[in-house]
C-alpha cells in the first residue's frame, strides 16, 4: 500500500528521525494559515507541496515555493485541483522551505532475489535513483542489512562515509538505522528518502549550525502485514481510490480497471493474466485484471461481477475459473444469480473446468444467458467476438 | 523416478485439523500419497482422515513416533513462520507452505534457519507439487495430471493447473510439476528446482510458467544456458498486457524500475534458446516440436 | 551478579510474567505488617521465606509457613537473623501461600559450549535442577533458543507439553518467552522460576480456577553488562558484601577472601589462581585470590595492599607481577608507597618479571624491607617460609 | 611454519589510534609484524606509528586498499562486537580481540555471524597468539619467545607469558602461542586452535593451558586422544584451589553445578595420555621426557 508523503514522515518522526515541521491542507486558505505559521516561527520561505500517491509531481508543476502568505495561498489554489497522472490533487503539504546545503539519497527496500533488507544511498540526491543508476551506477551504494540483526552498525557508518556525511556521522548513523527501524516497525516493503539534506539552521546564539533532516519521506508497506498494523489502515488514501478499488479490497478480490471493453473474471493471480494476454493476442481489450482468489464463493462471484458492470465501457464478460480449491458448481450459481441482478444485459461467455465442472455446465444451461466454451482459447474467441456485437436493447 | 514427492514420500500435514488441512489431506490420502502424521498444537493424540493418521501436538513428537520426511503447512498466515521453523527444527529437510498472505519480512527471518539447516523450504504461496501417479503434496486437483517425463516449475496456480491440463490432454505427462509461489519472498527459485529437474533422469524435457515482477526468469534462463544446454524447455510469462506499476494479485507481480517485464523476460528466455509459447495451449505443441513424444 | 529472590520476581514481573504478590521485611513486625495485609486480602496462610544469595535455605529452615500474623512475627524472629552458609540473614520475603495443584522447572542459562542459551524445563519443579539431573537424566528437556530470534513459538510449545502444561498452553508459552526476554533486558546468565506451579484460585464468583504463577524466581546477571543497566547495580545486595568487595570493585579489582595467611597480589587471573595453587602445594594457605588486572598502576598497586591487610590472618604477602601491559616499575612504586603507608609489619616477597623489571627492583631495593624473589617457584617458597616466621615487633 | 599468523600476515589494527591499539601495534610493529592499516572511524586520511600505517574510517576501505587479512581489535568493549562484525563483513577471515568485558549475550549474537562467513575469531578478552621470530598479535610480550616447534594454547594471559617464559629459559622453543581468552563464550575453543597444530608440520609437541570452568579442558581432552594420539602433550589446570561458586576472575572461571573442577579435568586430560604439570616451572621438563629436546 502507498501512502502519502505527509503519513510517511510521521512514521519516521515516530522512529526519533529528524523531520522538519509540516501540515497539510486540504484548501487554500488553510495551507495560507500553516504558511503564516511558519512564516512566524522564523521561515523565510515555505515550500507547497501536491499530496498525490503517483510520481513526477515536481515536474508537473506541484511542488512550489512561496515567499508569504498570500503567495503561499495563491500557490495552494494552483496545485489543489491539478491533475497530475491523472490523479487530482486534494491536499497539499506545507513546510518551512529548507536552507539546503547539500542533498544524498538514502533508502531501504525488500530485495527479493537476495531475501534481504538492501540499502542503497547515493551521495547526490533529489534525483530519482533509477535515472541516477542509469547514468552511473558507481555513484550507488549497496548494503543488505543481516536479515536478524538489521542494519549493523558499521554498515549505518559504511553508509555514511560513501555518502560523504562525515562531518554528522552519528546522525548519519541514527538515520540509517532509523529507516531500518521503521520498516520493521511497520512491514514496509520500501523506506525512502529524498532528498535527506544537510541544512543550515540558525542556532540558539543566531550562529548557523548544519544539520541532517529528512525533507521528503516515501514508505510504501506490505499488504500482507497490515492487519498487524491497525493503525496503518488509516493511512489508506480513500480519496485517491476508486470506490470499486474499495470494494473489491474489502471482498478480498484483486482487481485492476484497464481501459478495454471486455470484463474478465478468473481465479489465480497469474491466469488472470495470462487471461488479459490472450484477449489481447486475440484482438480484444480488456477491461481489468480480476483474480477472485481461492475457494470462489457464490457471493464472492457476485461482487466480482458488480465490480466489472460498474465499468460502463465494458461490452462483453469473460470468465474463466479452473477449479481445484473453487468448486464449479458454486461458481456456475453465483453467476446465475448475479445475471439475474444485472442492471443491463453484457453477453458473458464462461469457461469452467475443474472440479464440478459438468454440474457447473447444467446449472449455466438451464439459467441461460450464458456462452459455455469449451477452452481457455475457445473462450477468449467468443468473448472477444461477444464484445464487438452491437448491444442487445435491454 | 520424480522430484521432491514420490512414493517414498513420509508426509507430515502441518494444520492438519483445520478447514484446509483437512479437506487437503484427504485429497492428497485419496491420490494415493503416504500422510503419516498430521500436527496441531493441542490435538494431539487425536486422529484424523478417519482414524488413518495420528495427530501430534508438535513436529519433534510426530517425527520421532512416524519417520516423516516431508511437511505441507495449511497454517494460518500468522502461525505459518513458526510451523515453517517448527518443521525445520524438527529435522524436516522438504517443507511445502501452501499458506498464503505470510508478510514478507516474516520470510526474510525464517529463510536464513530455513538454509542454515540445509532445508528446502518451496513456497509460501504456492500450490505444491505432484509426481503424477506417485504423489501429489498441496493443492493441484489430481485429476489433471498423466504419468510422464515433462518437467513443470511455476509461479502460479490455476495458470499451472491450464498448462498441465493442456499437456495431459494432448497425451504428455508430467514427471513432476511444482508451484513455487508467487510471493516476493520465496523459498526455492526456479533455478532450485530445475537443478532437481537435471538430475532426474525420467525428466527429459521441461516447462517454464513465469509471470512479471522480479527476475527470477531472466536468471532461471542464464543457468539453463549453462547447465542445461541440451534439455528441451519451453516457457510461457503471464502478464504480458499488465500495465506498470501496478501488483497483479500475486505480491509478487509488479513491474516497477524499468524491471520485471513480460518483455525482458521473454528476451532473457529465447536468448537462452528457451521457446516461448504465446498461449498456455501452444506449450504441447512446441515440446512436440522440440522432441517430445506423446504417449 | 547475584541477585535476591524480591528482585528477581520484580524483573519477571517487568516482562509481564505471573508472580503472586510479595512483600520484603527487614524487621519481624515488618514482617507481620506484610503478612496482616496478606491475610486481609484473603491469604488462609503466608509463607516467610530468608532473602540470601546462597543456596539450601530451606534445608537450613530459612522458609516456613504461617496462619496468622501472631505466627508471622514469631517465624520472621527466627529466620531473621539466623545464619545460613556463613551468611546472616537480615531480610525476609512475606507472600501469601499459594495452593498448589503441582509445580514444574523452568530455567533458562548461557550455554557457554554451545554458544546459546538453554532452556531446562522439568515437570517434576521444587527440587535442585542438579540433583534432578543426577538422578533421572531423561526427566529434564533441553532446547537451545536461537541466538538472533530467540525462543521460537513452537519451542516454547514443546516445552510446556513436555512440563504437562497442555491445560495451560497459552499462558505456558507466554512464560517461557517472557524468562527469554528478562534475560536479553537484563543480560542475564541465569533465568530461573522453580517451582513454575499450576495453583488454585478463588475467582469472582468464588469458583475455583487454576493458574500459573511464578511461586520462586533467581538471576544472576552478567557484570560485563551491568554498566548498560544503570538500575541493576542499584539490586547488588551490599549487605551480603564485605566491606573490602565493595572497595575491590570500586577499583575494578577481582577479590575473593579465603581462609589462609598468605596475601597474593597477582597479575591476571589464571596467573593469580596459579599462584594460589602454588602457595598451597609449597604447603603454605593463601588468604585470597587477587587479579589487580591490566596495566596496574601505582594506586591500584596501594589499593591491593590494603585490600589484603584488611584481613588480619595475614602473615606473608606474595606479589607475583608478569609485566606485559603493566610496567614493573610502576608496580614496585605502589608497593613501596603502599609499604610506608602500612599500619603493620607484613613480610613482603616480590617477584616482578617483565617490561622494566629490573628498574623495578632496583625501586625495591633501595626501598627496603621488601624480599625479592627471583622465580615464582622462589616467590613462593619464601613468602611460606615468612608466613611461618614470628612475626617481627613492630 | 606456524598457525594463525606468520610473515605473511597481512594485518589490519582495529582502534589503532586509540591508547592500546596505538601502543600494541608499535610492539607488535618493533616485533616485525607486518601491520598493513588501521582503522578508526572518523580518522580515515591519517596515518599510524609515525606515518608507516594509512589509517581508515571502515575496515572495506581498508582491505580494499591494503589487502589486509587478519584482524586485531583493541575498540572498547562497547563498540567491539561490531568491530567483530565489520571486520567479518569485510571479508577478514582470522580475527582477534583482545577487549575484554564485553557481555556474554553480544558475543551469543556475534558468533553465527563469523561462522556464516567461515571466519575464525580469536577471544575476546585474549592475549592473541605469537609466532617467534615471524610476527605477533596481541599484546604477549615478544621478548620471551624463542623459535621452536611446541604449540602453546591456553585460556590465560600473564599466566602464558609465565610457561613460556619457563620454556625459553629452558631452551625450548614455540611454534606459535595462542590465547584463546577467559570468557564464557569465545570465538574459537582448544579443539579449534589444535586442529591448527595438528595441520602444521613444524609443532612436534603441545602445552594446553587450562583453568577451571566450563568444560572445555575436557573436550580437548577426548579430541587429543582421538586425533592426535602420536603428539607429545603436557597441560597445567589454573585454579586447582579454588573454592566452588565464586568466579576466579575470569568470568569464565567457576566451579558450578558440580562441574567445571580442576580435579575433572586433570583427571580427563591424564585419562587421555596428557601429562599434567603440577606448577608452570615443570612443564619443560614434562616435555623433555616426552621427547621434546631443547636447542
Amino acid at each position: 500500500m502507498k501512502i502519502q508523503e505527509a503519513d510517511a514522515k510521521s512514521l519516521l518522526a515516530a522512529q526519533g528521525l529528524p523531520v522538519p515541521p509540516w501540515a497539510v491542507a486540504r484548501t487554500a486558505s488553510d495551507a495560507r494559515a500553516s504558511a503564516e505559521r511558519f512564516f512566524a516561527s522564523g521561515a523565510d520561505k515555505v515550500v507547497i507541496k501536491a499530496q498525490v500517491l503517483v510520481g513526477g509531481r515536481g515536474k508537473a508543476g506541484g511542488v512550489k515555493l512561496a515567499s508569504d502568505a498570500a503567495e503561499a495561498e495563491q500557490v495552494a489554489t494552483a496545485i489543489l485541483g491539478m491533475d497530475i497522472s491523472g490523479i487530482t490533487v486534494r491536499k497539499v503539504l506545507v513546510a518551512p522551505a529548507a536552507d539546503i546545503v547539500r542533498e544524498v539519497y538514502l533508502a531501504c527496500v525488500l530485495d527479493r532475489g537476495a531475501r534481504r533488507v538492501l540499502f542503497m544511498g547515493a551521495a547526490q540526491g533529489g534525483v530519482e535513483i533509477e535515472a541516477l543508476a542509469a547514468e552511473d551506477e558507481e555513484a550507488i551504494t549497496y548494503i543488505h542489512a543481516h536479515p536478524h540483526l538489521g542494519l549493523l552498525d558499521y554498515q549505518a557508518r559504511l553508509l555514511s562515509f560513501e555518502l560523504g556525511l562525515e562531518a554528522h556521522l552519528k546522525e548519519a548513523v541514527a538515520i540509517a538505522k532509523g529507516l531500518y527501524a521503521t520498516m520493521i516497525a511497520n512491514d514496509a516493503d520500501l523506506v525512502e528518502v529524498n532528498p535527506l539534506a544537510i541544512v543550515r539552521e540558525r542556532g540558539a546564539d543566531g550562529s548557523s549550525v548544519e544539520l541532517l533532516q529528512c525533507l521528503d519521506a516515501k514508505v510504501t508497506l506490505d499488504d500482507s502485514a497490515l492487519h498487524r498494523h491497525p493503525g496503518l489502515e488509516e493511512l489508506r488514501d480513500l480519496d485517491e481510490e476508486d470506490p470499486v478499488d474499495i470494494e473489491a479490497r474489502q471482498q478480498g478480490i484483486s482487481f485492476i480497471r484497464l481501459e478495454g471493453d471486455i470484463g474478465c473474471m478468473v481465479n489465480g493471480a497469474g491466469l488472470a493474466m495470462a487471461t488479459m494476454d490472450l484477449v489481447k493476442r486475440a484482438g480484444g481489450q480488456p477491461a481489468n485484471f480480476l483474480d477472485i482468489g481461492g475457494g470462489a464463493r457464490a457471493d464472492k462471484v457476485a461482487a466480482a461481477m458488480r465490480l466489472i458492470l460498474a465499468d460502463p465501457s465494458v461490452r462483453a464478460i469473460l470468465v474463466n475459473i479452473f477449479g481445484g480449491i473453487a468448486r464449479g458448481d458454486e461458481v456456475a450459481r453465483g453467476l446465475v444469480e448475479a445475471r439475474a441482478q444485472q442492471s443491463r444485459s453484457v453477453p458473458m461467455v464462461v469457461r469452467i473446468v475443474g472440479t464440478n465442472a459438468e454440474l457447473a455446465a447444467e446449472i449455466m444451461s438451464a439459467s441461460g444467458g450464458i456462452e459455455l466454451a469449451t477452452s481457455l482459447d475457445d473462450a477468449v474467441e467468443r468473448a472477444v467476438a461477444a464484445s464487438r456485437r452491437e448491444p442487445a436493447s435491454t | 523416478m520424480s522430484i521432491l514427492v514420490g512414493r517414498d514420500t513420509r508426509l507430515l500435514v502441518q494444520g492438519i485439523t483445520g478447514r484446509e488441512g483437512a479437506f487437503h489431506a484427504q485429497q492428497m490420502q485419496a491420490y494415493g500419497t503416504n500422510i503419516v502424521a498430521g500436527v496441531t498444537p493441542g490435538k494431539g493424540g487425536q486422529t484424523a482422515l478417519d482414524g488413518s493418521v495420528p495427530v501430534f501436538d508438535s513436529c519433534w513428537r510426530a517425527i520421532q513416533e512416524t519417520q516423516a520426511d516431508t511437511s505441507v503447512i495449511y497454517v494460518p498466515a500468522a502461525g505459518a513462520p513458526d510451523a515453517i521453523l517448527e518443521a525445520v527444527g524438527a529435522g524436516i529437510r522438504t517443507i511445502f507452505c501452501i499458506t498464503e498472505h505470510i508478510p514478507a519480512l516474516d520470510m526474510l527471518r525464517v529463510m536464513p534457519v530455513v538454509e542454515a539447516a540445509g532445508a528446502r523450504l518451496i513456497g509460501p504461496n504456492c500450490p505444491g507439487a505432484t509426481s503424477p501417479g506417485r504423489a501429489k503434496v498441496g493443492i493441484i486437483p489430481g485429476s489433471i495430471h498423466r504419468e510422464g517425463n515433462v518437467g513443470l516449475v511455476s509461479r502460479s496456480g490455476t495458470l499451472t493447473y491450464e498448462v498441465v491440463l493442456a499437456l495431459t490432454e494432448a497425451g504428455i505427462g508430467q514427471s513432476t510439476c511444482v508451484g513455487i509461489g508467487g510471493d516476493p519472498v520465496i523459498g526455492s527459485t526456479f533455478i532450485d528446482i530445475l537443478e532437481l529437474f537435471r538430475d532426474d533422469p525420467e525428466t527429459e524435457a521441461l516447462v517454464l510458467m513465469g509471470e512479471i515482477g522480479g527476475n527470477a526468469e531472466e536468471s532461471a534462463a542464464r543457468w539453463k544456458a549453462e547447465h542445461l544446454r541440451d534439455t528441451p524447455m519451453v516457457a510461457f510469462i503471464a502478464g504480458r498486457t499488465a500495465p506498470p506499476g501496478r501488483r497483479m494479485g500475486h505480491a509478487g507481480a509488479i513491474i516497477s524500475g524499468g524491471s520485471g517485464s513480460a518483455a525482458d523476460k521473454i528476451a532473457a528466455l529465447e536468448g537462452a534458446g528457451i521457446r516461448v509459447a504465446d498461449a498456455p495451449s501452444e506449450i504441447p505443441r512446441l515440446l512436440m516440436e522440440a522432441g517430445v513424444r506423446p504417449a
